[in-house]
């Protein structure tokens, strides 16, 4: 059925999902809020969390990439994405996992009181008690140092399954290099001004019932019909335990800007086959 | 030369949003005004990337007793104090030394009990200070990760650039050690316990096997074993011992700050001189290839030695200080309200119509006279479109006859008496979208026929002109919406005088009909495009002899306001995306004057006829001798203002002499 | 013969709504608890028509401290004593004869003290006993309308035949009298006091004119006369002293009850054995002439004796109790409410539309199967039209983005999830009007395509099947609100079966269709007209490759939803009128197929195009293999009901090959 | 201006009601629900009432009385009225006030428990404390002895001022024979149904905020106006101060069935011309 349609069951999703768990340390299972739980996936299955993916590049920088339309065969409205196989053109840019870049010194504060990501406003309340420096801990490196640390963001990635679409579903909810919660306008700037017009949304998560950044699920089945084609027309067969990492590399063409690297080889897909 | 002293890279905290929901839900509910410390659980992970500093995770879930554990996510246990008032907040930080002290002691007594080998998470107990200004949704807060500090600086002896794992173990050791970590964590969580952030390792001397165990077991091996740097009691043998911590940080040449602790315990309980430790990290495509180690050297750590706990995290300015965080935007149902009505407005956007101007839509100014069926309609419907700024004005107050048609009323507004009906459906406005920006007017527009009754009266009417005019100039967008002909005359003057895009809306009892009145364009020519008076040459007066749509006793089929309002704002949109907006020029079904536009026909007029659910688009051309919209009317208000109005008021009659409409007839 | 035992037509209490409006907010703003009696005035004139009892009535002023005098109207002093409970209105009842001894003797010590000379009223006090239901706005109620008795019967020496005034008075008399004490009641009322209930008139000896004067300013000037009779002291001229009382009563041959206690005070106070009284009365057009006098045998009342007082009011029955009154329809919101919106309605058919069968609609049960946009707006409407019975069905919970659109509910019921659809709609639906008979139903419809998930979801998808049907056989209306194609098909199977009027409402971006399926005619010949699936040859299933009107992610101009639901609405309206109803023929603009009646048109699909403005009215056949309405489904369906519907749940194809359409392709 | 247009202004309607009060002591003014008050009218000048107006007959049976159209010269929806000048054929069955009729004897109690009128619901409530003739008092005259009084209602009449409409409006309370509330329906079987059809609403009286029974003031300025002229065509003049007078007649013309010689003599306006 899910070659067929692209589709799962409640059922199906959590196997898939058990497997991501199993071969993809990141990835866990989150109950949620006990509220908003869905009678029809296992209380303690209710949907998928990597916490904290890094995602260094903006989508205005990125938005150059190489993009191809799958005609969806139906003319009209198409759909429009970066495919997964052609992965952005500035890929390259993106600072690899190696070589880890060197602490060289202690941290360097900045201490230009004008920088502009740091809330002046906030200045009262965050002066309580400071010091700078107060207990002279020559052994902590810490992270802010500018010289240290380049400006990134990272991402809670989840994804739930959604009962009507009968695919799964992806939400993204970002933080700034300081740790702070990124503003839905912020998490759309990571998201490709293609998609971000036409199929990423903003809504409230299902079980955590905070505003996520989401991709709308209404072309889910269909696109994953078509990589299962033709995943498939190379010969190999699917199962459907593997459905997530084939809709991961969906989430990678639409949201191309997160490393998902971070939460699963990419290749694994081709060893575990 | 290759020794160095040892430093630790920091962790930085990450507040998960829905733990502030918690935390804001529990101090409300079960806190009160308890200031105890109250136990959570942080999340640190082994795989972080370089560049992104390593996260101590406070989750959503760090309140929750029941917890499911992750084998690649480390709990730990942390403490929230969480202060009642920002005085308390402040004594807390004056205090903050002994509060780390403390903290820092418990550590060390869990060193000392053994306690920490049963649970190695003990060793990263962390604590958080805040204070919820509830109101705000505003947090203060403090995170502190007591680093307990040795007498001296603990020396790594293996030289940096042999800290990669390859330096000291083969592929087969370093396979071995992941498969046995995971193992030793994914048994901890089939057990139900969180996954252990330390670990033992045992390398053979004889074949260089590597075996992981836990810290438990591996102190009750070595106390089968007689020397203190795991010597076999034959001497023969010289099986290495090693200490393994799950490590977020993810510099090649530094440990991360998990690692300070351990080595504190390591030299309380190790009793060795020096020892390796393994920095352990593991990512999903590069595996535990970015793990390091190195030989440490140990200390001996007096009972009574001094703990120096160091841990208070920096905040944004790398200053030691607090930090604070504004939630409102997800917290605030208010905000929440917000952010989805946009959502709205943007889907309309990205899928169909990408000319959608959102922004100039929010910032459009819209006055409703008369807040009734349609009124309340119209003020549902422009919301819909994204506007904002929307003025309802009107006299009545809410009776109990009006929530079934008026859709922005309830019977709870018709009590003693009623509440004036613009402040009512003022308050319904923002009950449905907190965000708007809508204001209440409360006044009757003067009308023609309708001279004041006395003094106090007119000198209310003459305010009244005064505020309408006011009024008029401020707004971008004027509907008429009123249940009269003659209360419709001033507007209308004031309108033409002031150019604003005017919509009028009347409904008879089943047919109804939407117009715009004509707009100078921006050259200054006079409209094309008539007014509700154009196609009539008795002036407005009291409507008893009125025989037209707007009859006053207004009985009409109830869908009707719904198709009227609704076809006057999408009307209203379609021209405020014309670059003329109401100078456009009139299409006709048959005549189209305007180039397509996404949003359709600007006609004149739309008369719809219920009975046969037909509508007809009519272009009614200016008369110059309206009684409302003709130069000289306007004219003569611009001369001489409230007097001429009140002039009107008295005789309607006027209008048709200063129009000209008289010597016509 | 000539003598009589005087008896004295009673007072009837009648209570003005307003004052138990004051009464029930005093109670809860002032009262609280307390028990104690509080002063109010009650108010009677001289002016009752014969045939109809006498007034004693409680005005909705009767609480206030600033009083309004009129000169006719003659305020009186009574207490209310509100019970807290029924038992202690109970419990005052059993006490009631002290009660009214008390006031007795109060009235008793007025006449003595002269207090009742410089006060009149004071003779006519009056008791009330309450209990306040205030949840059922019922208020439970008993007057005493004290009067003494004397020892014997008070006895008129005056045969009832000259009772008319014109027997003892000249008619130059009458006018003196009738000035004279409008003069007194005026100047009373200008000095800013009530208007004296009773007056004194000397009739000159010497020329028999008349002369009207203040109870105080008789007995000063009778107090100069020797004699008790009046007969001045050199005996000569026999000037007579009478007693006018203002009478309520308005028998020609009895007193009313004012003249009761008057008859009690001049025994006392005016020490004659005889002496005439006017019973005084007075209409707008008779003048004064039913008034009526007579003389009567004073008694001797020692300090001492038994005052036997009377006056608690007889109740309805006649027998001496309690009254009660239920004031509900004026005094609770619910009720005012209910009265208002039927005026809505009853004013339409007063004016225009007579035909109206405003019962009929208000027993018409309406289902309505989705509650979005549509779904609210078309409740919204149907209340307009007096329909009380709906039943609101939804799956989904409100969230922040719906109130904009949706104009059933507001950001409050978005709050922790939101709450269900269903629910928050008929909760509004009450607010705004609280007679409705709302119901909110919690599922979701069983869609083909979208097969169960597991057992659990099959067994609820089975019950939800049933659910559906029974739902759908106890409405007389559906409607399909959804905002999918493949969740309308198996309404419109049920639909079909149990031949229910349905109308179909759907949206695109800026188009929309509001149709109607088919019905069978009484004498059960299938329909002429199709169903929304008539024209695919496809079959519903899961929507992701449909591009139909309904697509999954709906984004449509605000105005249209309005504008779809008011035609579903009007159209039902329409049809409902018919005496075919569903089965009526299809009109189109050019071809009329119903007779002319006042609600319009009766089409089958109307078009709408928001870029126009436009709406077309379109008819379609029944198309015999249609995957919904076709025979062989409905057939399907009656033979093997929910084991059908799962089946075509897992396969929609099935609904091609038993309609046959398989085989047409 | 009220000859012309058939309005008042509020001062005028000061005057014509003062007038009233004056010359009909059935009329007084009210101050009403004071959060109600009209500025445009004195505190203490609110609006007119009379109490208790005798009402026999209902309009289901005097509605055979003799009808005109006043054309009001527009065609359309014309506004039927009885003629004032022309009281219903049948007003001769109402009792006259006199002569009136002899009480004859001691109440005659209905002992018929299954009487109609008489709500058997409140049987619990109104036994309290009840008993047949508990206090012998030979003297007091019951009215409710159906023997000595015929069934019939009154009215509480009072005239507001519309400032809408610059007219007086009036309003209608009901009380049965019992003394109690009438419902909305009962009060509408005394207005005919040609009225009750077009021009009476059931609305809260704007001082009182109760529903009462209103004539819709719409055509009251037209009609009076007719009224007006056709007055003076008879060669009178009508002072402002008469206007309420003629307003009572217009009155009696659509809802003949109240007695409404009890509060105004409808000769005076000759008088007092
Ligand atoms: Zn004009
Ligand atoms: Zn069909």
């Amino acid at each position: 059925k899910f070659k067929e349609e692209g589709q799962l069951t409640p059922d199906e999703f959590v196997v898939a999902g058990q497997q991501l768990v199993h071969m993809c340390g990141t990835w866990s299972w989150e109950t949620g809020d006990k509220k908003s739980a869905r009678d029809y996936l296992p209380a303690q299955h209710q949907f998928l969390i990597t916490r904290k993916v890094p995602c260094r590049m903006r989508a205005k920088i990125s938005s150059q990439s190489v993009e191809r339309d799958i005609d969806d065969g139906e003319g009209g409205d198409s759909w429009t994405l970066t495919h997964a196989d052609q992965m952005p053109a500035k890929e390259e840019d993106v600072p690899d996992a190696q070589p880890a870049p060197k602490a060289t010194a202690a941290p360097v504060f900045d201490d230009d009181d004008d920088d502009d990501d740091v809330p002046d406003a906030d200045d009262y309340l965050t002066s309580l008690g400071a010091q700078r420096n107060d207990d002279n801990d020559a052994a902590s490196l810490e992270p802010q140092g500018k010289l240290a640390v380049e400006k990134h963001r990272t991402y809670d990635v989840s994804i739930t399954y959604d009962n009507w679409y009968k695919t799964p579903r992806v939400w993204l909810y970002g933080y700034d290099e300081y740790g702070r919660p990124l503003s839905s306008e912020q998490m759309l700037e990571d998201i490709s001004s293609d998609h971000a017009d036409k199929t990423v949304t903003v809504e409230n998560h299902p079980h955590l019932n905070i505003p996520h950044v989401s991709i709308h699920p209404c072309q889910h089945a269909h696109v994953m019909k078509t990589f299962i084609d033709s995943y498939e027309s190379t010969g190999r067969s699917l199962r459907v335990d593997q459905y997530l990492f084939l809709f991961i590399k969906l989430l990678s063409a639409v949201i191309p800007t997160i490393d998902y690297d971070f939460t699963v080889d990419m290749d694994a897909i081709k060893i575990s086959d | 030369g290759s020794t160095m002293q040892m430093r630790f890279q920091t962790f930085q905290s990450s507040v998960e949003p829905l733990f502030w929901r918690e935390l804001a839900d529990r101090k409300l509910d079960q806190f009160m005004l308890s200031d105890a410390p109250v136990p959570i659980t942080g999340l640190f992970s082994c795989n972080t990337q370089a560049g992104i500093p390593p996260s101590l995770i406070a989750p959503g879930s760090a309140f929750s007793s029941e917890r499911q554990f992750n084998p690649n996510m480390f709990a730990v246990p942390g403490a929230v104090h969480n202060c009642n008032t920002l005085e308390d907040f402040k004594q807390r930080v004056a205090e903050k030394s002994s509060l780390l002290e403390e903290c820092a002691k418990q550590i060390m007594a869990d060193i000392r009990s053994g306690a920490v080998e049963r649970d190695p998470a003990l060793l990263q107990r962390f604590i958080l200070l805040t204070f919820a200004d509830l109101k705000k949704h505003t947090f203060v807060y403090w995170f502190a990760f007591p680093a307990l500090q040795p007498p001296t600086p603990f020396i790594a002896t293996t030289p940096a650039d042999q800290f990669p794992l390859s330096s000291a173990f083969s592929e087969a050791q370093i396979h071995a050690l992941q498969s046995g970590y995971k193992q030793l964590r994914v048994s901890a969580v089939e057990a139900g316990h969180a996954p252990p952030p330390m670990f033992a390792v045992l390398r053979s001397a004889v074949d260089g096997s590597v075996v992981v165990r836990s810290l438990a077991d591996a102190m009750a091996a070595r106390q089968q074993t007689t020397a203190a740097d795991g010597t076999t009691a034959d001497g023969t043998a010289q099986d290495e011992w090693m200490l393994g911590v799950a490590d977020a940080g993810n510099l090649a040449d530094n440990a991360g700050w998990t690692v300070r602790n351990a080595l504190m315990y390591a030299s309380v309980r190790w009793n060795v001189p020096q020892l390796r430790v393994i920095c352990y990290r593991e990512a999903a495509k590069t595996g535990i290839s970015t793990s390091i180690s190195m030989l440490v050297n140990l200390q001996t750590i007096a009972s009574d030695a001094p703990l120096n706990p160091t841990g208070w995290e920096k905040n944004l300015r790398g200053a030691a200080g607090a930090r604070v965080v504004d939630m409102s935007n997800l917290l605030d149902s208010n905000r929440l309200a917000e952010s989805a009505v946009e959502l709205n407005i943007k889907l309309m956007r990205w899928r169909l119509l990408p000319s959608l101007n959102i922004e100039m839509l929010r910032q459009t100014k819209c006055l409703l006279l008369g807040s009734g069926t349609l009124g309340c309609n119209v003020a549902r419907l422009l919301m819909g479109w994204g506007v904002r700024r929307i003025t309802m004005l009107d006299y009545g107050r809410v009776s109990y006859s009006n929530p079934v048609r008026q859709s922005l009323y309830t019977t709870a507004d018709c009590a003693d008496g009623g509440k004036p009906k613009a402040r009512a459906a003022v308050e319904a406005l923002k009950q449905i979208f907190p965000a708007v920006e809508a204001e209440a007017v409360n006044m009757s527009i003067p009308m023609p026929g309708h001279a004041p009754a006395n003094e106090k009266d007119e000198m209310e009417l003459r305010q009244n002109v005064s505020r309408l005019h006011q009024l008029i100039q401020e707004h971008d967008v004027v509907y008429l919406l009123t249940d009269s002909r003659e209360s419709r005359w001033l507007p209308t003057v004031l309108c033409r005088l002031e150019n604003k895009l005017t919509l009028n809306t009347a409904l008879g009892f089943d047919t109804f009909v939407v117009m715009r009145h004509g707009n100078r364009d921006a050259e200054g020519h006079e409209p094309e495009l008539g007014c509700y008076f154009c196609n009539d040459i008795v002036a407005p007066r009291d409507s008893l002899t009125d025989r037209t749509l707007d009859q006053q006793c207004t009985v009409t089929r109830p869908g009707l306001a719904m198709m009227a309002s609704a076809i006057a704002v999408e009307l209203t949109s379609a021209l405020l995306h014309h670059p003329l907006r109401g100078a456009a020029a009139a299409d006709t079904v048959s005549h189209k004057c305007n180039e397509d536009h996404a949003l359709g026909l600007l006609p004149h007029q739309i008369r719809g006829f219920l009975t046969s659910f037909q509508n007809l688009l009519i272009t009614g051309q200016r008369f110059d001798k309206c009684t409302a919209c003709s130069p000289k009317i306007v004219a003569a208000y611009a001369e001489r203002g409230v007097d001429f109005v009140m002039d009107v008021l008295r005789t309607p009659k006027l209008l048709e002499d200063i129009s000209g409409v008289t010597e016509m007839t």
